[in-house]
């Protein structure tokens, strides 16, 4: 089975915005495993008035797991933290012009790693924001599954 | 943009002399090879030409020769076939862990049917002991199947050893011979096969054809019942063209093999002590010496497989990461972890396989392309990042001391 | 000498729109299409356009089309892949006596698994009798398979009706559509057919391609084993010009199906015509209105058929006896038996094919071939000296009465 | 599987030598069944010294049958009775260049039609041919099987 990646994730795969580190960033959040072949660390700036001035990725993956990466902190960047947790995998996915069934976990990875940063800043502050739950850390092999049934159901 | 293909054990380019020995049969001696006039006789004498071609390249007679395919059929046709019909002698066969999934896969349907499979360990070069084989061997096993080259790693395994021990136990010995036929010189009476597995498009051959020999008198029941071509053992129209320019390609392959293995070991060779010079955290997948001459496997660290290729790909450069029928899965290569390779940097694997048309410049341009992917990517690495602070230490070089 | 090709059931010579269609994926875009480079993109897609292109000449949805090696293997898939993944629902299986050999050897082989196979008679016109077939269902009935045309007589089964009987009773429905697929519509939603097998070289396609239609959710086991191509249920790097081929070969019967249709049953027709008022002691074989518009079966009294092919084949005239994959055996045809023909005219038929190449004048000048030929076998012929003296009567003659 | 046929069988099968029957003929012998695909019958005119002035037959069979015939009357024309006899099955298929394995019944079958003539021959005149025995008319079903048998050695 070949890929078959959208134009938009191409563009984001092979020129990534938003690579690299923040020093000393406001948040920042790694969800994934090596084992599981994906890993996301998402750097977070974020003003006074809870806006999200910048922001930086790391990501080692598939070309899915970096355009999902960048099109992210591209998705949040200049948001409000109420306006970033909108930022759903789904809101990624559709920005991306879709992802192939087997890549959709990198979709929900990009939704993790930005809810892990921002909880991160909340933990830093000592803030509780609203509707963001402690995101999963390992976001690796349980999910897999699922996504294998998904597309399973989506080719027949 | 120009492409330089350095994924040829995934499969190769028709070679031209072998589309022009098959085009006749497509239209105009188009005959079915079971009927009685001429355009039919024409097709029937390719088909036994093409058949006593590959024979005579095994050193097997053309009635020893089944045309299937592809090599994955010709795998299960030979396990399944060979453990159905001799299940009342015992139900055990043996296997290793590194063998293609067309092996693995069928030995898991087999297990189903009731039949035990034992699957050997390799050690870290993907070599297959010859003495664990020995003493994995139980009074009801019937059959066992070791590949002849790993098709991810490139090792060899060695055939002649463990098919005089799997005889010396009256066990049937299989291999699949489809990174091998066509690149190492086999005679399978020499070497003490029973069964062997090939397929065309592996060496400048069609797709969609290889074949199976079987030393006369195994007993085998069919996979495709019907007609009674192949003997009355494989029911299909023969695939006239296909068997043709499978010959032809076998032909040509191993009329040229040795001086093609001397030359692209010198590349395989050139490439590899490039990359180990040139490229930190890198890691030779395979053995060094019992090697294909095609195969270059390293892994990399702190970066992944698929992003790689995709790279390479933008830079013309066709690669493949773990073996091509599992590219798009999510598991990393099971030759990989056999070897010994944690999951991280067995996501991080890159095989180059190469042809009869690679240059040394093509090689060169690749693993200039492939300096700059890696600079790419390990500075978009999370675990890269880690591990320049200091947080984690190099996993290739804990296993390396 | 100029050939009159009328074996086109048997098979048919490659069109040169579909070796043109074929020609870039053999040494251009030759990749595999499991990898993610352009060149293996390029074949991937053009697997996919193949499959989307020949799941809507049968009204069904790519995902429902899986690629194999010819008719055989889809058939042997059918049957041994649905039974042994339901044999927990039953074991019996229902199928006409009249099948190919790729359907019936695989009953066979199924009644040694274990499986029980009812063989349906057929009328003297070769058809199946809907009560007959209802009557065979049982409790345990899985599966049935009813050919959509015969091979060797040409007689068009009622599929939409035997379909809907099956599944009243819960059954499901296979068809062997290799001779009806690009010469008759077929709409596998509208029929109700739940498996169908074709081949791509029945209608101007390459040889050693075909296709398995499975209705989604039906539970298939696998016949090859491997890696994860067409969804994981049949393993081998893809045949990608035979698979490009057969769907061109495909779409083009398939549009030009229609006026095919009524041409060749205008010349078959003609032929009929012509021998039964030019050749005494003939007898139509197959029903003259249920029929296919390419066949022509007749048998001849007093003359045996392997003979009457070697001579119209001395004259150019390229024809068949019996079913392909069976000249050569020593048996007359099961069909021939089935339809309710003695031994001894069996052996004497002929079968002419029309292809969408034939006209009106190779029509004729073959059956201007035959009366020649008949007369020179009559009159060699022991048993014709018998009924001219009146010591035996004619068979046909006692049939038609 | 393909015929292949030798020249030799494919010039007797389609030029075949001494067609016909002879009008009282000194003896006259059928061999083989309808049912089984193949029927000779041969007609010989044996002359006062036990030599065999001419011999037609007629043949319902494949091509190896009828080039059979064709060259088995060939063999026993102008021999006498007990040269005619050393026309055995092999004799006729060396004549040939050899038949395909599934074909070699035909050579048998040309051989016990000439036995069966000589056996009427030597009836009709109340003689004892020496060497003769008397011929199995149906040399069919039991036959095929056991040259089938010896294809698959052949082949394998
Ligand atoms: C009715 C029918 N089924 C199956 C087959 C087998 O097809 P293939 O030769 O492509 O395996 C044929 C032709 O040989 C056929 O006519
Ligand atoms: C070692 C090995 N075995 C079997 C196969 C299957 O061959 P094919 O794709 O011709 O079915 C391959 C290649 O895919 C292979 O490399």
């Amino acid at each position: 089975m070949a890929m078959n990646y959208s134009e938009a994730v191409m563009d984001h795969f092979t020129n990534p915005r938003n690579v690299g580190e923040i020093e000393n960033a406001s948040g920042c959040g790694t969800v994934g495993n090596a084992v599981c072949g994906d890993i996301m660390r998402i750097y977070l700036d974020i003003d006074g008035d809870s806006v999200i001035r910048d922001a930086k990725f790391k990501t080692f993956g598939c070309g899915a797991a970096i355009a999902t990466s960048s099109m992210a902190t591209e998705l949040v960047k200049g948001k409000t933290i109420q306006q970033a947790l909108e930022v759903t995998n789904k809101a990624v996915m559709e920005a991306l012009d879709g992802l192939p069934p087997v890549k959709v976990h990198c979709s929900l990875l990009a939704e993790e790693a930005i809810h892990a940063a921002l909880w991160d800043y909340a933990e830093k502050h000592n803030l509780v924001i609203e509707g963001l739950e402690k995101p999963v850390s390992d976001i690796g092999e349980h999910d897999h599954h699922a996504v294998e049934l998904v597309e399973d159901e989506d080719e027949l | 943009m120009k492409q330089i293909y350095l994924d040829n054990a995934s499969t190769t380019p028709v070679r031209p002399e072998v589309l022009e020995a098959m085009l006749p049969y497509f239209s105009e001696d188009f005959g079915n090879p079971s009927s009685l006039y001429p355009a039919g006789q024409r097709a029937s004498d390719a088909v036994a030409a093409a058949r006593a071609t590959l024979a005579g390249l095994i050193g097997a007679k053309p009635a020893e020769v089944y045309f299937t395919s592809g090599g994955s059929e010709a795998d299960n046709w030979a396990l399944k076939g060979f453990a159905r019909a001799n299940a009342s002698r015992g139900r055990h066969l043996i296997t290793s862990a590194i063998e293609h999934h067309a092996v693995l896969h069928t030995c898991q349907a087999l297990e189903k049917e009731g039949f035990e499979v034992t699957y050997l360990p390799v050690d870290g070069d993907g070599l297959v002991d010859p003495a664990a084989f020995e003493a994995a061997i139980r009074p009801d096993t019937i059959l066992a199947s070791i590949m002849f080259a790993n098709n991810e790693i490139g090792t060899i395994e060695p055939i002649a050893e463990l098919a005089a021990i799997a005889h010396a136990h009256d066990v049937v010995f299989h291999t699949d011979a489809v990174q091998a036929f066509g690149h190492e010189d086999i005679d399978v009476r020499a070497l003490g096969i029973d069964l062997l597995s090939a397929s065309a498009h592996k060496l400048n051959g069609p797709k969609g054809v290889g074949m199976l020999y079987a030393r006369k008198g195994l007993r085998l029941a069919n996979l495709i019942d019907g007609g009674q071509q192949e003997r009355g053992r494989r029911a299909t129209t023969e695939n006239v063209p296909g068997i043709v320019g499978f010959a032809k390609a076998a032909e040509l392959a191993c009329a040229e093999a040795a001086d093609e293995r001397a030359r692209q070991t010198a590349l395989r060779d050139h490439a590899i002590g490039r990359v180990l010079a040139e490229i930190p955290h890198a890691r030779l997948n395979g053995s060094a010496t019992s090697r294909l001459s095609n195969n270059v496997n390293f892994s990399f660290e702190f970066i992944e497989g698929e992003g790689m290729l995709l790279q390479l790909a933008a830079r013309g450069i066709c690669v493949s990461s773990g073996s091509a029928c599992t590219s798009g899965s999510l598991d990393p290569s099971h030759v990989l972890l056999a070897i010994g390779l944690p999951h991280e940097i067995a996501h991080g694997s890159l095989r180059m396989t190469l042809g009869r048309e690679t240059t040394r410049e093509d090689v060169d341009f690749a693993i200039d392309a492939l300096k700059q992917t890696l600079d790419n990517l390990r500075m978009m690495s999370p675990l890269y990042e880690d591990y320049q602070r200091g947080n984690v230490e190099s996993v290739i070089e804990r296993m390396a001391a």
